[in-house]
Parts: structure tokens; C-alpha cells; sequence
């Protein structure tokens, strides 16, 4: 490598201000209202009477320079060079000519990018590395997330679901995708097993120690050189330990399971925000489709559909109706694992006569 | 004891300042007493207890006292300050269980007043926050006798200590139209069961049960007792739809809506027109609606009644309220109610056999966690017992469930 | 004492059947609905059409055999001998004669009973033992309970509050006295002063240090003996201890002050039961009438009535309105004391954008 | 690298299953980028991820690869079996600092695109959880080309480790019209001032934040961020009269009243004839009416910022919220929005100084407790940061505090 002559600037976020589409910059702060002309397209009023269009598109999150250079292409020829991206990996353009809209879209259809994921639909699924880089998974979020849109597909470019649909997928139990009114996380069956060959090397063993949460790994002698034990009947199989040494071997094609959480708010619209809630648990992990994972959320989107109101949330309307007739609806069965034992556990016990027969 | 001129007291100053007021006094009722009785005890527990006004201070101290056979059932007191205040150097409490419910003829009542009064200080708590007929103050030497008279005429002991303690029931189906369970028989059917618990501590602490009519709840067992039994239905609430229309033709449509539709906890019940209709599959029998227009709504017809476990006060982990254990049983025939003795057993024993020393049975399943309880219970977990399913993956999970093979 | 004769009967409760009104015997479970004719008088109607009317009143609940032979005698005179009580306190008297109620009534309020207690009312004081017997008090709740029921003495006669009105007060921070709209209860403020010279003598010390919730009680030699010594930063002046051993001595006449607690509820209408929340403390414990402790608990008294809504519990007018308000209103201040910091203190937090300003 | 005749691929059967369907299949973006290009690395990826979808296990390990003078930026992967797939042996990430809002420019994105290609695998992540352009695949020997190439142009490494990360901000006042905050600009400003603690791990673990312009939260900020900043406003809505009667007029009183009305969650409204009237004492700014009426119905004029602390994943604790640390900020002047970055510090300078290794400030606040916090940070306590006050007796009650002496 050839000797360094730039000095690094420590500049922090690129500033946004030149990022920004010129009619934003002029009515910055000043919007009036928003319409939704369409699924998959925003109107944004502001006070000056600037209207401006926002196209929104699916994308694979996983991107290419390929792909990033033709919705370069589209920005360029409909929206003077800006184009922005949202929380969720759509991408979203703007313009304030309607008649650029269309063209737009059948741009966008033609190079494969659904147009939707606005109002009261399920936009893309929230997910994290997996396979392809992640140092821990158990699974491939990717492909989990790319399999569920197909499912959902319809749902992202109408707007018929009672309200917005985020769902996330997560390929450790760590679940760096988040909370979500549907969720996908990995959960485990057995406790690590310990790799001695390797740990002694690349065990920082105080750090392993403190990182399991229910203090279940114990210093040991194992050959002879000081290492690590587990001890199973306190560990719950949370593959904490994994993220801090590679030697906890937690990951296993077999007793690595999928689980599904429901519920997760982060709106404060009406309700405050919620975590999610276990309703399913033990799905095989089976790519490259996960059938059965895709199965059970569709049953679960179903039944969510057909029964609630208009602006309630997965959650919402689970609240409204009992947990009862959720499990009913979505067909899923209960069972014991799913009442809490963890540390706040009481406070989620039914301590009243409140009963739904 | 009493004397041919007034007996005399010793100036209570701080006390006498609870004579005023409409509401009525205990101090004056102590006076009276002592004064009619001439009753040391009654004037000494009154000087110490203006002592205790004055310097803010409790002078009582525990012991040991009791009747033959039994390890509990009297509370014991001795004065701290003796010297200072002899009359009431002793002043123990024996706590008698009353009728569920609380219910009492006069015969049965002026015999306990009598004898107390023979026997005791004549001072009586009706009742004490636990339900039990508590008579307070007597010295060492009567309590036996005391104990055997009134065991003759059918009473017994109540608890104190690590055992069951006395039962507490409301007034139940005796006279009350909103009682969905037959509390009182249960209540006198279950503490007769566990009477040897009651009486001798081999418990790992107290364990007391309350047992309401329905979930009004008007006897607070959710949040006092370790046991909890409600009445409760689930079928449909009984409508009398020519009540439903009077009601609204009385009170007014705004007060219908505003004071039932509105209030229903899952928004259960529509109007059409002036009939009401109740999704009964939402109600979750919490009562407001059958409270309000008792007249138009009663309970369902298929009765029985909730069991919650866990409740007690604050000590150590902070309030706890009991957790639904047993969403419905059935209780109305023998058999019936014998199963929910022997459920009740069941937990006693399982509890008192893994429990820490002091530790309540909510405390006990605290510590070991739902998941182990109900396993070594043998019990199904049911949706009824949480408000939500769990929110943290932190379970060890089993490699042998199967979620897409449905039960049953 | 004279030898023993009598061989226990271990009865267990005494059986309720013979207890009951002949009426309750006749229409036993087959009670079809109530309604309440004035303050303090319950009318019950069975399906075979009696009526039975229940007069209530207000009781020194610390009774005599002299009081509660008065009631025998009213019992007697208008209800063939049977009454009962109930569990605030309160005695009962039924008959299903109409006329007898006036002549009971007025015979009961010459006797200096109220008659009250009935639907909202503010009924009597749920209390404990205090001074008069318990081993642990650090006040009366009987005197207390007596200047309370003295200041709301209207409201118990009348029907006019929203909802029911459940008050208690207790006479050590265990709170014997439980769960209540407005509850009374001790709190310390200090730790306990251990009194060496009893301690060894009458202290299972085990059990005493297994009694404090913090693990701030440890074993130690004083003069050579065993004894305990209380860790000050930890302790949290709950006087556990003090149950356990009457050596941790944590009553004071000055350290020892009264605190407010709102909103609990044991019932099931409507909202499930509620734990109630601390609202003041550090009041003086000021006998023989606990002036202060009168005077807030009259303006949270007065601030529910004014504001809330029929059938509305204390905790429920509070939900409606937000604990902010109802600070305002009840004209308390609010302190970082009143933030929880115990075990379950982060599910009590704001975790959400909702706020009143 | 690339080659005349086209770029072979090797057989990627599992992975092939993912081209199938409508989504857009990031699995044909590879291979489309990897042919175009003839990258191996990319192949090897390829192929190294169809063995994990046949092996159901993940191969790669972490290591340690940096710029010059940065602790963290770039999450490096190394192969664990680098014998199998060789030309993936190596397949760092590099976290870029997007601009607030994910707002970009087709010359700059196209620089970085261009940039990347050439240096890097061309896989980019558009975005990361965290808000991060993730630069997926490159080799060490070419982190620091490529990090001085982008630098040039504006851009800074993000955060990874024990640092305080990159920020995120939703659209924001760019587009929406419901920001009543400016975030991108105090996320620009707060993430350029923390800089340092950015790039060089000095904290006790990860400190992320995140900006909402208002209670939406459209960014998650109060589930995933341990410092969340909430635009809101105090003073009345603003309703547009005529727009709420046209609104009513077009969607039926019934919508509105389903809709609306009985949806706020503290039932703040009430309707008068066609007119809203807004208990403005009584909402909580949730939004709702807001999101449902945005033409008639707008926040207020007196806006500022909530903040809450405390936010984090299920690690350890199961999942947390952040909670409300300040509930009212005015956040429009620089002086105002230096007050709130002064705030920010003093709260990281204690955490730091405090807290143990890997415990995130929300794990920190639980394990000192709030009254510690709150004393430590001399904050004021106030009743907006809890749901309820404390329903235990457990805490040091203070001997000096006097409840009627009103502050103030
Ligand atoms: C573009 C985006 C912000 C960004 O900076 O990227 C955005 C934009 C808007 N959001 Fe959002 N939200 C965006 C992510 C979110 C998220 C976070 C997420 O998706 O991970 C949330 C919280 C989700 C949650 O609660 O778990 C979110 C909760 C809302 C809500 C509240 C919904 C509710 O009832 O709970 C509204 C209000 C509404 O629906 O009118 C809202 C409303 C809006 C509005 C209407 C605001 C406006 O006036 O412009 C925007 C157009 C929305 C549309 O799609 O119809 N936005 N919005 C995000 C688009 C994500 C996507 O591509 O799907
Ligand atoms: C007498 C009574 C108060 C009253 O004046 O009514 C009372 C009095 C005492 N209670 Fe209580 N408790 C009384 C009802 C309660 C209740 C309410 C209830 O039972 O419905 C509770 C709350 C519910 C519960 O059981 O938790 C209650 C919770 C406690 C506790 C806290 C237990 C806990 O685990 O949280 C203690 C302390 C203990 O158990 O170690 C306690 C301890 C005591 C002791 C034994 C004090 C002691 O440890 O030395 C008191 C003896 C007083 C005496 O001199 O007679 N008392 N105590 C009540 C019993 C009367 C009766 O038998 O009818
Ligand atoms: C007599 C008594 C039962 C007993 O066995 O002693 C009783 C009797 C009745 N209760 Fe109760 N309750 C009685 C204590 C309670 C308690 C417990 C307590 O006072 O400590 C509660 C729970 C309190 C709580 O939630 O903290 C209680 C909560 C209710 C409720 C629910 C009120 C609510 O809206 O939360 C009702 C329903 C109603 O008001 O219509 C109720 C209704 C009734 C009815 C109307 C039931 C009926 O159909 O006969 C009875 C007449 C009530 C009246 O006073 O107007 N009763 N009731 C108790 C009288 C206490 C007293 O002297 O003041
Ligand atoms: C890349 C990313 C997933 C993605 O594909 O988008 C990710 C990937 C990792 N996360 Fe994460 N997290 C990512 C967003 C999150 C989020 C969401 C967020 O930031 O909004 C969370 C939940 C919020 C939070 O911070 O708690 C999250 C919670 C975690 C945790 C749990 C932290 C906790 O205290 O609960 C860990 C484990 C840890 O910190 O020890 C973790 C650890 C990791 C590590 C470093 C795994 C490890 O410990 O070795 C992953 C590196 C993957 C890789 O190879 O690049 N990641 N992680 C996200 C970061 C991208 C970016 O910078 O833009
Ligand atoms: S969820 Fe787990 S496996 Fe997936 S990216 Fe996050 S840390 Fe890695
Ligand atoms: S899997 Fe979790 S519980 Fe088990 S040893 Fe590792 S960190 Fe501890
Ligand atoms: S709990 Fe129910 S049955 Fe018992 S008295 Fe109260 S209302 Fe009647
Ligand atoms: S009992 Fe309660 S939940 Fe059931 S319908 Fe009536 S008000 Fe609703
Ligand atoms: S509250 Fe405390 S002092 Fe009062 S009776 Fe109960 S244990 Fe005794
Ligand atoms: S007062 Fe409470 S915290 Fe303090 S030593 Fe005694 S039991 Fe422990
Ligand atoms: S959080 Fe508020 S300001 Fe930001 S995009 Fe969402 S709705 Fe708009
Ligand atoms: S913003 Fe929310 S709380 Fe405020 S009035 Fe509208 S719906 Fe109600």
C-alpha cells in the first residue's frame, strides 16, 4: 500500500442540508399536510402551496452498486439528482410533478422494485445480517425476509390491512431487528457446547462469564488449562455467551428453532409503545423458504385482517379482543413456556377475575 | 371485681380527646366498661395506651401463651412497662373463627359476651382485618378456661403463625343476588378440612384464604389472601330484556351509555335500541354492568369459581396480588367441592414440602418460577393466567415441542 | 385452675347455618336483585318475592361486651335475633319489615351509630391494632381511624361520592390494614437503633437477617457477644426487621412519620384490582387526631368528589385524568421519593412520548 | 479481475430457491454484481452462504481491522473455513455515517458506489438497523484506501463497540408535516460534537440515539435507542375549523366518531355539532387525531423535545424502553440546542465514570436505581417520567422532607 497522505477529518454524519430535494430545502419545516394518492405514493403539502409526490419502492436491502446506480438513474432523470431511503430499506423519491409520478413507477415495476409499503400496509420486513456476515446467526434473515415478502407481497403495494404492518426478522435470539407487530426470532434448545479446543486462546473468560444472564457459566480446569463450564440446569439457552467467545458453541441446524413474537409497538400513536409478546415457538429453521414460519404469519396477518379495526395495531387489537381469542383465531396453541418466568414475571400474571370464557 | 362507689380511672387526657367527634368512640366504650366492670385490666390497658399517646411509643412485647393441644390461636402480650402500668401486665388476645360470613344469632353472641366477660377484659374486636372474632385482653391463668367454654358451645380457635389461617368469606348467597359460588359452604367445608393446620404449625408460614361470592370481591382476596375463590359464570349473563327497557326508560339513555356501554372494561355490550346486546364471548365478568342495573342482569346459570394464588401484603417483595391458578372450576356438589379441597391440598403440601422458612406461597412461586410449579403441579398452563405471553426469550426452551402439532 | 375436663372439639369455624335470618335460610342462593331504598339501608329481593331490608352502621370495631349486647337487643327486638357484621366493621341488621327499619334506625342513631356505609358513601376505616395490643406499632390506627371517620362523617351517612370509598390506615409499614382508595401507613425515617443489651437474649438472628428484604442485617460481636449490626446505606427503614426481633428498634416518636397512599382497589368492576401509590409523606404522627394527615386526606377526598366521574374508584378518576392533575388537584408535591426504585421500579416508568403539560 | 468471456458461478442451489417470487431477490442482485464484475470475493460469499443454508450454521469469525486513528468503523470477518471458500477469506464491513434523514444525492452516492467497486465487493447495505451504510465485503489491505477515499468527500467512519454509534433520524421538518423538532439538524450537530466518542471506544458499551421529529417515533427510537429525542409541543393543537367540518363532511360522523373520537387514549375530545373540542389539558400528544386529520388538525406552536433514556435491546434484561429523562426541551436556538448536547454529555460523562463493562446506561440507571440517578445528576424528579408512583414503601424516606411545605 502506498504511503498515506491524506490526513483524516473527523466530520461525523455527512451534513444533510445538500442532500436534500430543493423543494424540501424551500419548505423545510413548513409542511402543511400529507395525502396518499395511491399505495406506494405520498403527497406532501406544504404552507407556501408547494405540493411534492414521493414514490415509494421495495428494495433487497442487501444492495449492489449495480442497483443503487439505477435508482441513481430514476433520481437523475425525475428528481433533480435526490433520492432518500427510509427506516425501512425502501427507497423513496420525490418530485413535485405529478406527471413524473407515473413514469416513475413503471420505471421502478419494470426493474423489479414493488411500489407501496404506505399507510395501512405491510411495508419491507426489518432485518439483520445472518449468514451472509454475521459473526453469531443461527439463521439467515435475508433469506427469511425475502421469503416472507414474496408471502406478503399483495399486502405491500395495496393498502387494505387495518393499519401499518412492520414485521422483522432476526437471525440470533439477540434480535437486532427489533420490535414489531410480527417478528421472526431464533430461539434455542439446549445450552451451548463448549469448543475446549479453541476457547482457552480466545476466551476473554471474566467478560464470557458476566455476559450470561442467568450466571450459569463457571471457570473450570479442562486439560488441564483453565476454561469454561456451563451449567445446564441454570442455562436458558439465550446464546449470550456465543456473542462474547466463540467457543460457546450455541448454534445447531437442529436444536436452533424459530420463533414468532407479536405485538411490538413503537408508535405512541393512541396506545404507548409495547414490546412484543411469544406466541410461537419451536419452528424448524428450514431455508432457503422457511415454509412453516411463513405459514404460521400468515395465519396470524389473516386473522388481523379480518378482524380489526381500522388504525389498530397487531397489538392493539389483540388487547381488544383477549390474548384468548387470539390464539384461537391466529390456531396456535398455548403453552406453558410462554407465561414469563423472567425477572418481571409477576407483573404479567392475570391477578384478577378478569376472565374471557 | 366492681365496687359499691363508681369505680374510678386514671386521667387519660391524650385519649379523651377521641371522645369527640359524631363518630363512635372506642375510648368511650373502653370507659364504660371499665367503669361497669370494674375491670383492672380495661383501666390499665388504657393507661398505657394514653402513655403511648403521649410519648408516641407501643409498649407491648410477645410470648408465649396458649391452650391445650393447640400451638396457636392466642396472641400474647406482656407490658414493657410493667411497673409503670401493672393492671395490664398481661393483656392477650384469643382468636376465635367466626361463621363464614359473618353472620351470628344473639344466643350464640351474648354467651361469647358473658363468658368473655367472666373471663376476659369484656373488649372485642368485630373483626379483625383477617376475619377472626378477636378477644383482646386476658390474663394467662383464663385463657384455658375461657378457650373450653366457649369450645363447648361450638367455637374454635382461629390462626396466628405459620399455619392456615382463619377463612373470610362475604356475605355471600345468604344475601346477596350477585353470588355466583356457594362461598359459605366452602369456606366452612375447607377450614374444617385443613383444622389441624390451623391449629399446629407445620407450614412454612401463614397461608390464608378469603372466598368471595363474585368478582365484586367484597371480602379483598385477590390482594390478601394466598387463596382466592370467586364465583364466577361462563355462560351467558341472564337478561331480562323488559327490565333492560324500564332501566333506560328511568334512568335516561345518556346514563345508559355513559354509565354501562362505556364502562364496559372490553366494550362488550352494544345497544339496539332499547334492548342491550352482550357479547358474551368479551364480557370477562367483571361485574360493572350487573352492579349497575342489577335488576335487568344477573350472572349466568353455569356457575363455579376462580381460583387465584399468591396474594399477600407487602413484606419483602412489595404487594403482591394473587395470579389466576384455576380459571373455572365447578363447585356446587359434594364431589364438586371435595376436588377443589383436594386441588387446594394438593398445593399446601407441594408448598410447605420446598419452601423457604417465612415464605408465602406467592413468594415460593416467585422464587422457583411459573414454568416448575406448574410442571411439578402437574398443571396446564392455560392463557387465563397471564395477561400476555412472555416478552424476554429467556426460557429453556424444549426441543420436543412441536407447534404445528396441535393438541388434542 | 381447676383440673381439665373438657376434650377440644377442633370445630373449626363455627357453622353458619343456624347463624343466618330465617329470610337468608328461605331464600339461600336464590337472591334475584337489590336495590338501595336511602343511605345505609340495603333492600334485597329473592325470586320467591321477599324482601329483606339491611340497616348498617358504624361501629367502634375495638367493641365491649356492653356495645355489642346492645346490638343483641336491637336484634332481637327487630330481627328475631340474628345479625351480623361486615368486613369493614360495619354491623347489620335485617328484617323484612319495612316498618321496623325507621324504629331501628333511630333507636341505632340514640345509641350514637350512624347509619351509613352503603354505595357511595365513604365507609368505615379499614383499621389495625396500634398501640392497643400489637408488639410493633409506631402509631394508633384505631385513634387515627376514629379523627378520620370524625372528618368524613358526612360523607359515610350521605351517598354522594362517585363510587365507594375504601379507606384504611395501619400502625407499622407492614399494612395490616391492606390495599384501599386512601390508605394511612407508617414510614420510617432512619434505620433501626439496635439495642444490644436485649438482643442476644431474644433474637433469632437467622431469622432476623433472612427478614430484611435489602441483606442490610449482618451478624457481628458487641462486647464479645453476638449480635447484628444494620448496614446504613442499605437499610431502607422498613422496620422488617423489628417483627423478627424486638431489638431492631426502628419506632421513634419523630422518625417515624405517616405517609398517603392512593388508589387501590380490590374489586373487579370494570378496571382489574390495583395496588394503591404512595401520594405523601413525611406527615407528623400527631396524636390524639393527626391533624395533618386529616387535612390531605380531606383534599384528595374533596378533589375526587368534585372531579370524578359516578362508578369512577379513586385509582380509576386517576387514570383518566393523569397523576399530574391529580397532584394539582389534591394540592401535593411531587417527590423523587415517589419514584419506585424497588424490584419491579422500570415497568412503573414513562417508557413512551405520553405526556400532559 | 474480470475476464472476457463471462464470469462463472458456481452452483448456488439453495440460494437459487430465493430468486423466486416478486420480491426483489438480493440473491440475483449478487450474482448479477458479481458477473458484471467478476469480483471473487463476492463469489466466494455466494457460495459460502449457500453452504450455510445447507449446513444451517454461519462461518464467520471476528477479528481486529481498523483505520489509522479510529478504534471502530469497520467489523471485520474472517472465514472459519477459508479452505472450503478461499475467495471469501476475508469480508470486512465498513459502517459509513449516512447524512440525518437518509437523504442523498445521485453524485455522492454515486462516488461511493463507484469507490466501492473498486476497492470493495460492491455489496452495500442500504441502511443497517442502526442507520449505518454498511459497506459489506472488502480486504484489509483496502480499508484504509477506501476510508481515505470517502473521507475526502465528506464522509466519516459510524459506530461499532463500546462507542457512542451512529445516529438516526426519521425524514423529519425535509418532508413531514408533523415534525415539531428539527432532528436532523441536532442529529447532525450531537453526533459531530460526540465525534470522538464515535470513533474511539471509551465508554462503558454502546450509547445509541436516535431523533424523531415527533411522537410517531417513525425512527423506534424509544425500543432501540439508549438516548431517544422526541419532538412534541405544549401549548393546544391547532385546528383548522372549517377543515374539520369538511372532513366530517366527507367521511361521515360515523368515521369520526370511531375513528377519532373514541381513540384518543384519554378521551380529550369531545365533538360539539361539526366543531372538535380538544381538552388540550388532557392530551398526551400521541398523534392520533393528528395522523387521522392532518389537513385539519396540526401540533402545536410551543414545540421542544421529550427525552427519554434508557433504551436497549433483550440482552441481559429482556427488552427495555427508554424512559422519560426530560420531559419538555426547547430545542430551536443554538443555545438551546447546546443545552440539550450539555445535557446529553453530563449524562454520558456519569455513565461513563459509573457504570460497569458492557452495561448500557437503562442497565446502569436499573442497577443504581432512579433515586441515585436523579440525585447524582441533580435532576429534578417529575411526575411525566413514570407511569404510576411507587406502589412499595421501600426506599430511604428523607427525615427533612416536609410534605406541606409547598416549593416554590
Ligand atoms: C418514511 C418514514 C420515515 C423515515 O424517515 O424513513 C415514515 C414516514 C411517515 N410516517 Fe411513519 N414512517 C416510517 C417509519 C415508521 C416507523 C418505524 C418503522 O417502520 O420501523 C413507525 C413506528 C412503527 C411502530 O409503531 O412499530 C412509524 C409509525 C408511524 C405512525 C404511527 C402508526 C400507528 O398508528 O401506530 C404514523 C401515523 C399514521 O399512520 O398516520 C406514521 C406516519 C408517517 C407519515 C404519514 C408522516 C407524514 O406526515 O409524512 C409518513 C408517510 C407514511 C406512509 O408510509 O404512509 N408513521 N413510521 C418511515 C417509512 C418506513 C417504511 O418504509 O415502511
Ligand atoms: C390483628 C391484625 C390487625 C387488626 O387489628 O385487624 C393483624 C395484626 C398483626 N399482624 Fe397482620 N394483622 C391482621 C391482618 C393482616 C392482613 C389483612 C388480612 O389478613 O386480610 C394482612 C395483609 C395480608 C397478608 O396476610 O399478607 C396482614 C399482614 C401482616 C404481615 C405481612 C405479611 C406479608 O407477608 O406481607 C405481618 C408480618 C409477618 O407476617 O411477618 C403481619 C403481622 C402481624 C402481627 C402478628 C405483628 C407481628 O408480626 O408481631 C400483628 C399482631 C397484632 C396483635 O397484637 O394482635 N401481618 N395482617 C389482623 C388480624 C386479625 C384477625 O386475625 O382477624
Ligand atoms: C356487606 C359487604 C359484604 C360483607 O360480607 O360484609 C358488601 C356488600 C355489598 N357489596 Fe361490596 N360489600 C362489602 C365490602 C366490599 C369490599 C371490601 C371492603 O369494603 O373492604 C369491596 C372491594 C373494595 C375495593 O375494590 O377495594 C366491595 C366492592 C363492591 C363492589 C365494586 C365496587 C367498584 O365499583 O369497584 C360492588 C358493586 C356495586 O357497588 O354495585 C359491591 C356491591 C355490594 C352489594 C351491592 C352486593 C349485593 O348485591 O348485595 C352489597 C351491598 C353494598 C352496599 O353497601 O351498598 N361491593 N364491597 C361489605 C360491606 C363493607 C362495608 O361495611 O363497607
Ligand atoms: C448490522 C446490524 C444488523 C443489520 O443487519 O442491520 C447489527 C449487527 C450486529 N449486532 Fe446488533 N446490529 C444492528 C442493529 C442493532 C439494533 C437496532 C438498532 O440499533 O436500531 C439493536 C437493538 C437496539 C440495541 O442497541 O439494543 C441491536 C442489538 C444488538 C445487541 C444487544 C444489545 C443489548 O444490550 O441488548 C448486540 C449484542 C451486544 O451488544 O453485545 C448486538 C450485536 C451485534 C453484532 C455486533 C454481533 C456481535 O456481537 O458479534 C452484529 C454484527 C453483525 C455484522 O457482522 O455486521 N446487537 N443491534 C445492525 C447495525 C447496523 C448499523 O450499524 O446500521
Ligand atoms: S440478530 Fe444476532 S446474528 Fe443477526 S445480525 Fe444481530 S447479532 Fe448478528
Ligand atoms: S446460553 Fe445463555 S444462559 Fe446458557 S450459558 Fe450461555 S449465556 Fe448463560
Ligand atoms: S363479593 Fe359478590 S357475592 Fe359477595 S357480597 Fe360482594 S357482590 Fe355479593
Ligand atoms: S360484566 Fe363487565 S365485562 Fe362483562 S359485559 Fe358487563 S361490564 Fe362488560
Ligand atoms: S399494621 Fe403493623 S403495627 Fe399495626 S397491627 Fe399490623 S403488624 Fe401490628
Ligand atoms: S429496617 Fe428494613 S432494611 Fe433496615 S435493617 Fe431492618 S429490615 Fe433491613
Ligand atoms: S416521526 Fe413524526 S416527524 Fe418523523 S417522519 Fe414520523 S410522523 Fe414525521
Ligand atoms: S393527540 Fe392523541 S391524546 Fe392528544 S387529543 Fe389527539 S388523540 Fe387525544
Amino acid at each position: 500500500m502506498a504511503e498515506r497522505t491524506w490526513k483524516t477529518i473527523e466530520s461525523g454524519p455527512h451534513p444533510y442540508m445538500e442532500m436534500l430535494h430543493p423543494v424540501c430545502i424551500k419548505n423545510y419545516g413548513k409542511w402543511k399536510y400529507h395525502e396518499r394518492p395511491r399505495p406506494g405514493v405520498l403527497k406532501h403539502v406544504a404552507e407556501s402551496g408547494d405540493v411534492l409526490y414521493t414514490v415509494r419502492a421495495g428494495t433487497e436491502r442487501q444492495d449492489t452498486v449495480d442497483i443503487i446506480r439505477r435508482f441513481c438513474d430514476l433520481a437523475d432523470k425525475y428528481c433533480e439528482g435526490h433520492l432518500r431511503w427510509t427506516v425501512r430499506n425502501n427507497v423513496e423519491f420525490m418530485t413535485p410533478d405529478w406527471s413524473s409520478v407515473e413514469s416513475l413507477i413503471s420505471d421502478l415495476e419494470k426493474l423489479g422494485h414493488p411500489i407501496g409499503g404506505t399507510g395501512p400496509s405491510i411495508s419491507a420486513v426489518a432485518h439483520t445480517q445472518g449468514w451472509l456476515h454475521c459473526d453469531i446467526p443461527a439463521t439467515d434473515a435475508s433469506g427469511a425476509a425475502k421469503s416472507i415478502m414474496d408471502t406478503v407481497y399483495e399486502e405491500y403495494v395495496r393498502e387494505e390491512m387495518p393499519n401499518r404492518v412492520k414485521l422483522s426478522t432476526s437471525c440470533c435470539e439477540i434480535n437486532c431487528g427489533g420490535q414489531a407487530d410480527i417478528a421472526v426470532v431464533i430461539q434455542h434448545t439446549r445450552p451451548p457446547r463448549i469448543n475446549h479446543d479453541i476457547l482457552a486462546n480466545i476466551c476473554e473468560m471474566p467478560s464470557t462469564v458476566a455476559r450470561c444472564p442467568v450466571a450459569a457459566i463457571r471457570p473450570t480446569t479442562v486439560n488441564g488449562k483453565p476454561s469454561l463450564m456451563v451449567v445446564e440446569e441454570k442455562c436458558i439457552y439465550c446464546g449470550a455467551c456465543f456473542g462474547a467467545c466463540p467457543a460457546m458453541e450455541i448454534n445447531h441446524p437442529e436444536y436452533s428453532k424459530l420463533a414468532i413474537w407479536v405485538g411490538g409497538k413503537n408508535s405512541n400513536a393512541r396506545s404507548k409503545p409495547t414490546t412484543m409478546k411469544l406466541v410461537c415457538h419451536g419452528l424448524p429453521n428450514n431455508p432457503p423458504r422457511w415454509p412453516e414460519v411463513n405459514a404460521v404469519m400468515k395465519r396470524i396477518l389473516t386473522a388481523y385482517k379480518e378482524g380489526a379495526r381500522d388504525w389498530e395495531r397487531v397489538g392493539e387489537w389483540i388487547d381488544r379482543i383477549g390474548w384468548k381469542r387470539f390464539f384461537e383465531l391466529a390456531d396456535l396453541d398455548f403453552d406453558r413456556f410462554l407465561i414469563d418466568n423472567y425477572r418481571h414475571a409477576r407483573t404479567s400474571f392475570n391477578t384478577s377475575a378478569h376472565i374471557r370464557f | 371485681m366492681s365496687d359499691e362507689k363508681e369505680f374510678q380511672l386514671n386521667p387519660t387526657p391524650h385519649l379523651d380527646e377521641l371522645e369527640k367527634g359524631p363518630w363512635p368512640s372506642f375510648i368511650s366504650g373502653f370507659k364504660e366498661l371499665a367503669k361497669r366492670t370494674g375491670n383492672t385490666m380495661v383501666r390499665g390497658a388504657l393507661d398505657q395506651l394514653n402513655y403511648s399517646y403521649e410519648t408516641r411509643l407501643g409498649y407491648w412485647k410477645g410470648g408465649v401463651v396458649g391452650v391445650h393441644g393447640y400451638g396457636a390461636g392466642v396472641i400474647s402480650r406482656y407490658s414493657m412497662i410493667p411497673d409503670l402500668f401493672p393492671e395490664a401486665k398481661e393483656f392477650h388476645t384469643v382468636r376465635i373463627q367466626p361463621p363464614p360470613g359473618l353472620h351470628y344469632n344473639t344466643k350464640k353472641l351474648r354467651f361469647l359476651c358473658d363468658t368473655w366477660e367472666r373471663l376476659g377484659s369484656g373488649l372485642i374486636n368485630m373483626h379483625g382485618q383477617t376475619g377472626n372474632l378477636q378477644m383482646i385482653g386476658i390474663g394467662q391463668d383464663n385463657v384455658q378456661e375461657f378457650f373450653d367454654e366457649v369450645n363447648k358451645e361450638g367455637w374454635d380457635l382461629g390462626g396466628a403463625g405459620a399455619v392456615v389461617r382463619t377463612g373470610a368469606s362475604c356475605v355471600g348467597p345468604a344475601r346477596c343476588d350477585q353470588a355466583c359460588n356457594d362461598n359459605l359452604k366452602l369456606h366452612e367445608k375447607m377450614l374444617t378440612y385443613f383444622t389441624d393446620l390451623v391449629h399446629r404449625p407445620q407450614l412454612p408460614y401463614k397461608m390464608k384464604m378469603k372466598f368471595a361470592g363474585c368478582p365484586n370481591d367484597c371480602i379483598n382476596s385477590i390482594q390478601r389472601a394466598d387463596m382466592s375463590f370467586i364465583g364466577t359464570w361462563r355462560d351467558d349473563i341472564q337478561q331480562d330484556d323488559a327490565e333492560v327497557e324500564k332501566f333506560i326508560d328511568e334512568k335516561g339513555m345518556d346514563y345508559v351509555v355513559n354509565n354501562v356501554i362505556t364502562r364496559c372494561p372490553t366494550n362488550a355490550i352494544t345497544l339496539e335500541g332499547k334492548k342491550m346486546v352482550i357479547d358474551n364471548k368479551d364480557c370477562v365478568r367483571c361485574m360493572h354492568c350487573l352492579n349497575v342495573m342489577p335488576k335487568a342482569l344477573s350472572p349466568g346459570k353455569d356457575r363455579g369459581l376462580t381460583m387465584l394464588l399468591g396474594g399477600k401484603g407487602i413484606l419483602k417483595m412489595g404487594n403482591m396480588l394473587g395470579a389466576v391458578i384455576a380459571p373455572f372450576m365447578k363447585c356446587e356438589t359434594d364431589e364438586e367441592i371435595e376436588a377443589v379441597i383436594e386441588f387446594v391440598e394438593n398445593i399446601i403440601d407441594y408448598w410447605a414440602d420446598n419452601a423457604l422458612d417465612h415464605e408465602r406461597v406467592g413468594e415460593f412461586m416467585e422464587r422457583i418460577g411459573m414454568h416448575q410449579f406448574l410442571e411439578d403441579m402437574e398443571l396446564d398452563a392455560t392463557i387465563e393466567m397471564v395477561n400476555h405471553p412472555r416478552d424476554n426469550p429467556y426460557f429453556k426452551a424444549s426441543h420436543d415441542h412441536d407447534p404445528l402439532a396441535k393438541k388434542g
